[in-house]
């Protein structure tokens, strides 16, 4: 069966996940992804530092080479700006990379590909090109990652037209987006982050898409909305346990995607909460915390009862000691903190 | 009077040893694909200051021979990726004139919508694959398009055009690279004319053989007289060929020389950057009157045969401009199509 | 006199600008700023591609090469990720780069020394490390700059520590601000825009420094804040003077400085009016817009008595035709628009 | 088995060549900085598995005589450039070993202040300048100290290492290029282990002498053999002192081997990427046995003054942990320190 017709067959999930079924780690999850997409439709390819070796991308590409060739999963040269440009302009020409890197950071070096081409190609060319690409990378932390391996990048993208944004933060939707971005026509970002990789959670076997651009709750609340994605949202759920033991709800909102942002979802739950606490792996400003907070001050202004709370990495560049880390990255207890502020205004 | 970048090629006499390998049609109509690109230029330079084209414009005029030599090396499925330097690429691939300055009058039926403006033009039907405004943008691009065409086993080619500049993106090099380690189908075509924008080669690179550069690759590379459209035409087949039979990966310098400024209407030389003398000598081997010189001494090409051509050309370009100009304007809801492919 | 004790000595104006004095250009003043600052230290040194060109970078670059000799006026490569390097490890060893684009869009391709390095190298190294380098570019709009030579880009780099960011909307600013950066210990991005290159204002003669980090009134008003920075105020302006002819007083921010921001000047404005509209010329999602209507919603939301109002550019690739730029970028009557809209809430 | 990138060198006999120039402490001085290079290596990895120091480490034993016999032609107020593979490098230019395991360690008194980790050693009062996590990341922060250097007229050089991936960034080319330009007083120290991480020269490159990629920007290029700490030495003084006198940069290819993994304690080579056989066959040249065995044979070095040496050496690095584990850690207010410069 060819991939259009797989896929679009393929379900649809609205549910944040199946709730049971076979279990698998995080890992699995992406590498099925690839798999699946690598054996129904031959214009997907993987290409990235190292896919190919015994490292295999944390494992998310082991034994893609074996099974499907060196033609269609390969190591590149250590040239990011370069390779961008060759995925996109394979993408342009009917193919489907998905282009793996290490870090985020090193797409840094990417940017002017990314950004000024593969994103506006399509709106320049008046419609006519399609750049069907995945750009694929996972948010260092810890481990003396430091400051130029660990950081998070989609607080910058979020103002690039042309582009999408997915950061899963379970199993589940770690291979349904992976799977929706592939099959996506447009660049699409997906940030995985080093700390969900070994993370065990429900994955239905065969295809399956999670939607881009839409939220889900993962827990219900009235007195709160803690909202975020990635491993943030992750911090964010175990706050919401925190709160609950002191009989404070909170509503967990996983935005899964965080451009084209679910404005919806956050509307609909602060009508409810009135109270927001923005969570995210990157840094507070100008990025993905003071995009929502923005929001909820322009379109959920009459619901807002207090202000508005950012959870995210302050104004500093990440030390590499683990000794300055723990003052660093934002826990749950700082979340809930944060919560517990607001919610006693 | 300095003279820093000389004419260093054959003039008149390097079309000898080609002519004989095409038909006097062939060359006719390599002559013709020439001046109609130089009187396009021309009219668009001569109404630029009208205000119409609200588009940046980057002329061609002096380089005709090598956008033409090398499309004529290509068929139209071979596809062409260019700079902002586009004008001459994109006529010399077969795009469309109509929709090229529709584009360029910022009219809804351009060639990109009025989205793309002057520096991306393209035209997919004729292999007028994309353009990128930022210097060495497409030159990875055109990299991946043929990845693309090796891994899909099709038979076309891809050319991209870079200029002198573009050598010292680092980009380029990373493109060389992945070219050479994939041999792919790739001709990198280099417009060497010395200058980017009114900075001369030697404020930029160490005094080097820019093939040297490719080279160091292990790619194929020539040099070739870029105002001598048969020689450009020669290299370009035997790129093209090693291409599409699988060898990998040619680079091309042409040195040629632009008459005009970087960007706008009119030469700026006497703003000291060149010396005038420096164009003039390069004008006395116009790509045009060169050839056309050859022509005529061999009996090809008459004053008559001259005339009807200039006149057929006058009356397409005249036309063009008149349906540019007649075009419709985009309306806002354009402004928000395209953004997102479905 | 040595630089430093010459700045010391000299004046820091806090007033928005003298008032009355010397009229000239806002090319010329740039161009003072340079001069006098490779005038009095000898570290300082002026790159760019085409610096000592013709158009001599909009004409700010005027005669500084033949004055102050080629060793510190130069041109360079079409390299702009190695010669921000370049720069960054210059500055790292003493000198003092002024690193001069002429438009935004080509620093994209630099991101990873400027972002990754030249922002971070100050703490990686433990402060042992002073990284002082002015990057410098001109936003462009307009004339078919169209999505790759338009781009503002300071809302990707709010979010990037170490990094100091301002864009001046008047002449007065421009020496100011841009001699302010050159002095400062750090990276700080200049960004100017085209369309206030022609504009004329009081400039007064010799050193003087407008401080970073400090926005200034332009207007007094109580009814509606107006805050933003570069040409976007200057479009502010004008709506605050449609709007007071409709008997509505906007207070008029000029932020000068987007990094680090003036947070306390845009609060006590509010206090006052209640009211926000954000200007900007970049797109609206995530950058400087999402940064101050966020921060309303977190530190001014006692305050604020009707939704925050962003003004920039929709999330789309910029279009290189007049005929769609017309409906692409903000102007007076839409800021103007905004404000109305909240004011009669 | 296959030994996919061979030893080519001459062994122990390339050190004949270069012993005359030398005296007898200074050869016994390299190599009393090989060993304890080594052995600092040696009893990083040992103890990695206790997880104190918790940062990533990229080893560089068999690697030690590129960063020794380089750093011996440099003097105190000359520059080092770095990459992640730092602590050959670190301690080769006089590095203060006990601050850079207090910075391994994750301690305030690190010589970074446990902000940068082991990718980001530094010692500025003994010229290691700077170095960057990111591949090509230091080459061009190094062009600019040569830049700084040479406008400042000061005559010192300054050095950058890069591996054999690193010539894949566009920024190296672009580097390359601007160094030549401006003759810049600056050594490119190429050191061609043959892997990236795991992966093997030619899947990222076409077969080609890495010299001929910087001698097409018309800079001096050279190959050394790299586990010949002398012939390091000497090629470097040339270099250095084309350099210092204004004769521009040079490029030095050194190959040599890697003995562990990429990054952290063990070789790596079992899991396949390469195999066992090709890092046993270069531990026959490991650069420290070869010289050692040279010493001897000279009756420069016997057993007990190998053992003198690594009694004294065993003490100082074991000081040096205890230290490391004794010092203390930052405290919050730390963090929020030197964001900004004053
Ligand atoms: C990355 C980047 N840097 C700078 C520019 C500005 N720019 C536009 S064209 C041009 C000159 C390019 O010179 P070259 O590649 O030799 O082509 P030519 O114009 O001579 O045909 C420059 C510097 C740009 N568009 N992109
Ligand atoms: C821009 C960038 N891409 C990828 C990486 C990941 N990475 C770290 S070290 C390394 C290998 C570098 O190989 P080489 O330059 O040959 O040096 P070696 O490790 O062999 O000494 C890679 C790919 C990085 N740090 N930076
Ligand atoms: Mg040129
Ligand atoms: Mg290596």
């Amino acid at each position: 069966m060819p991939w259009d017709e797989a896929l679009v067959n393929s379900l649809v999930y609205d549910k944040p996940d199946p709730g049971e079924g076979r279990v698998s780690t995080y890992v699995s999850a992406v590498r099925e992804a690839l798999t699946l997409a690598l054996e129904h439709d031959p214009r997907v390819f993987v290409l990235g530092q190292g896919v190919d070796d015994p490292s295999a991308m944390f494992g998310t590409t082991r034994g893609l080479q074996q099974q499907f060739g060196s033609q269609r999963v390969f190591d590149i040269p250590l040239s990011e700006e370069g390779m961008m440009g060759v995925s996109a302009g394979a993408a342009m020409n009917g193919m489907r990379p998905v282009y793996m890197h290490n870090r985020p950071d090193f797409i840094l070096l990417a940017f002017n590909q990314l950004v000024t081409h593969a994103a506006k190609f399509h709106f320049m060319d008046n419609g006519t090109t399609d750049v069907p690409m995945v750009v694929w990378a996972a948010i260092g932390r810890g481990w003396g990652s430091g400051a130029q391996h660990s950081q998070a990048i989609h607080g910058m993208l979020l103002g690039v037209p042309g582009l999408k944004i997915v950061m899963p933060s379970t199993p589940y939707d770690a291979k349904g987006l992976l799977l929706s971005a592939i099959i996506d026509n447009n660049p699409v970002c997906v940030f995985e982050h080093r700390w969900l990789m070994k993370k065990d959670g429900v994955v239905p076997e065969g295809l399956y898409r999670v939607p881009i651009g839409k939220g889900v709750y993962r827990r219900r609340g009235k007195d709160v909305t803690i909202v975020g994605a990635s491993h943030a949202i992750e911090l964010g759920a175990q706050a919401a346990s925190l709160l609950a033991s002191e009989g404070i709800e909170a509503e967990v909102i996983d935005l899964r995607t965080v451009k084209p942002l679910d404005e919806a979802i956050v509307l609909e739950s602060l009508k409810k909460t009135g109270r927001l606490v923005v969570v995210d792996t990157a840094w507070m400003k100008g990025g993905l915390c003071a995009e929502i907070g923005c929001l909820a001050a322009e379109k959920g202004f009459a619901d807002l009862k207090a202000p508005v709370c950012r959870v995210g990495l302050p104004d500093v560049p990440t030390p590499a000691g683990y000794t300055l880390e723990q003052f660093y990255y934002p826990d749950a207890a700082r979340i809930a903190a944060a919560a517990r502020g607001i919610v006693r205004v | 009077m300095t003279i820093r970048y000389p004419y260093t090629g054959e003039g008149a006499r390097g079309f000898d040893r080609f002519a004989q390998s095409h038909s006097g049609a062939k060359l006719l109509g390599l002559y013709r694909s020439m001046l109609r690109i130089r009187r396009i230029e021309e009219e668009i330079e001569r109404r630029y200051h009208q205000d119409q084209m609200k588009t940046p414009i980057h002329l061609v005029i002096g380089q005709e021979a090598t956008s033409v030599g090398c499309c004529a090396a290509l068929g139209e499925t071979d596809l062409l990726y260019s700079s902002h330097r586009t004008h001459g690429n994109y006529l010399a691939k077969g795009g469309d004139l109509k929709a090229m300055l529709c584009e360029m009058h910022c009219r809804i039926n351009g060639c990109a919508g009025s989205r793309g403006g002057s520096m991306h033009l393209i035209d997919k039907r004729v292999g007028m694959a994309g353009t990128s405004a930022i210097v060495g943008g497409a030159v990875p691009i055109a990299a991946g398009a043929a990845l693309a065409a090796q891994m899909k086993g099709e038979d076309h080619v891809v050319v991209v055009f870079l200029g002198d500049s573009t050598t010292e993106e680092g980009v380029a090099s990373e493109s060389l690279n992945f070219a050479a380690l994939k041999q792919l189908p790739l001709v990198f075509f280099c417009e060497n004319n010395f200058y980017s924008v009114q900075s001369p080669l030697a404020t930029r690179q160490p005094a080097r053989d820019l093939r040297t550069w490719a080279a160091s690759y292990a790619i194929p590379a020539v040099r070739v007289d870029g105002v001598n459209v048969l020689a450009v035409l020669e290299e370009t087949q035997t790129a093209v060929a090693r291409a599409r039979s699988g060898g990998g990966p040619t680079f091309i310098e042409a040195p040629v020389y632009r008459f005009r400024a970087h960007g706008g209407a009119g030469d700026d030389s006497r703003t000291g950057y060149r010396d005038v003398a420096e164009r003039e000598a390069w004008e006395r081997v116009d790509p045009l009157t060169l050839f056309s010189g050859f022509l005529m001494a061999g009996g090809m090409l008459d004053e008559r045969a001259t005339a009807v051509m200039e006149e057929a050309l006058a009356a397409e370009i005249a036309d063009a401009f008149e349906l540019a100009l007649a075009s419709p304007i985009p309306v806002e809801a354009d402004l928000y199509r395209h953004v997102y492919a479905d």
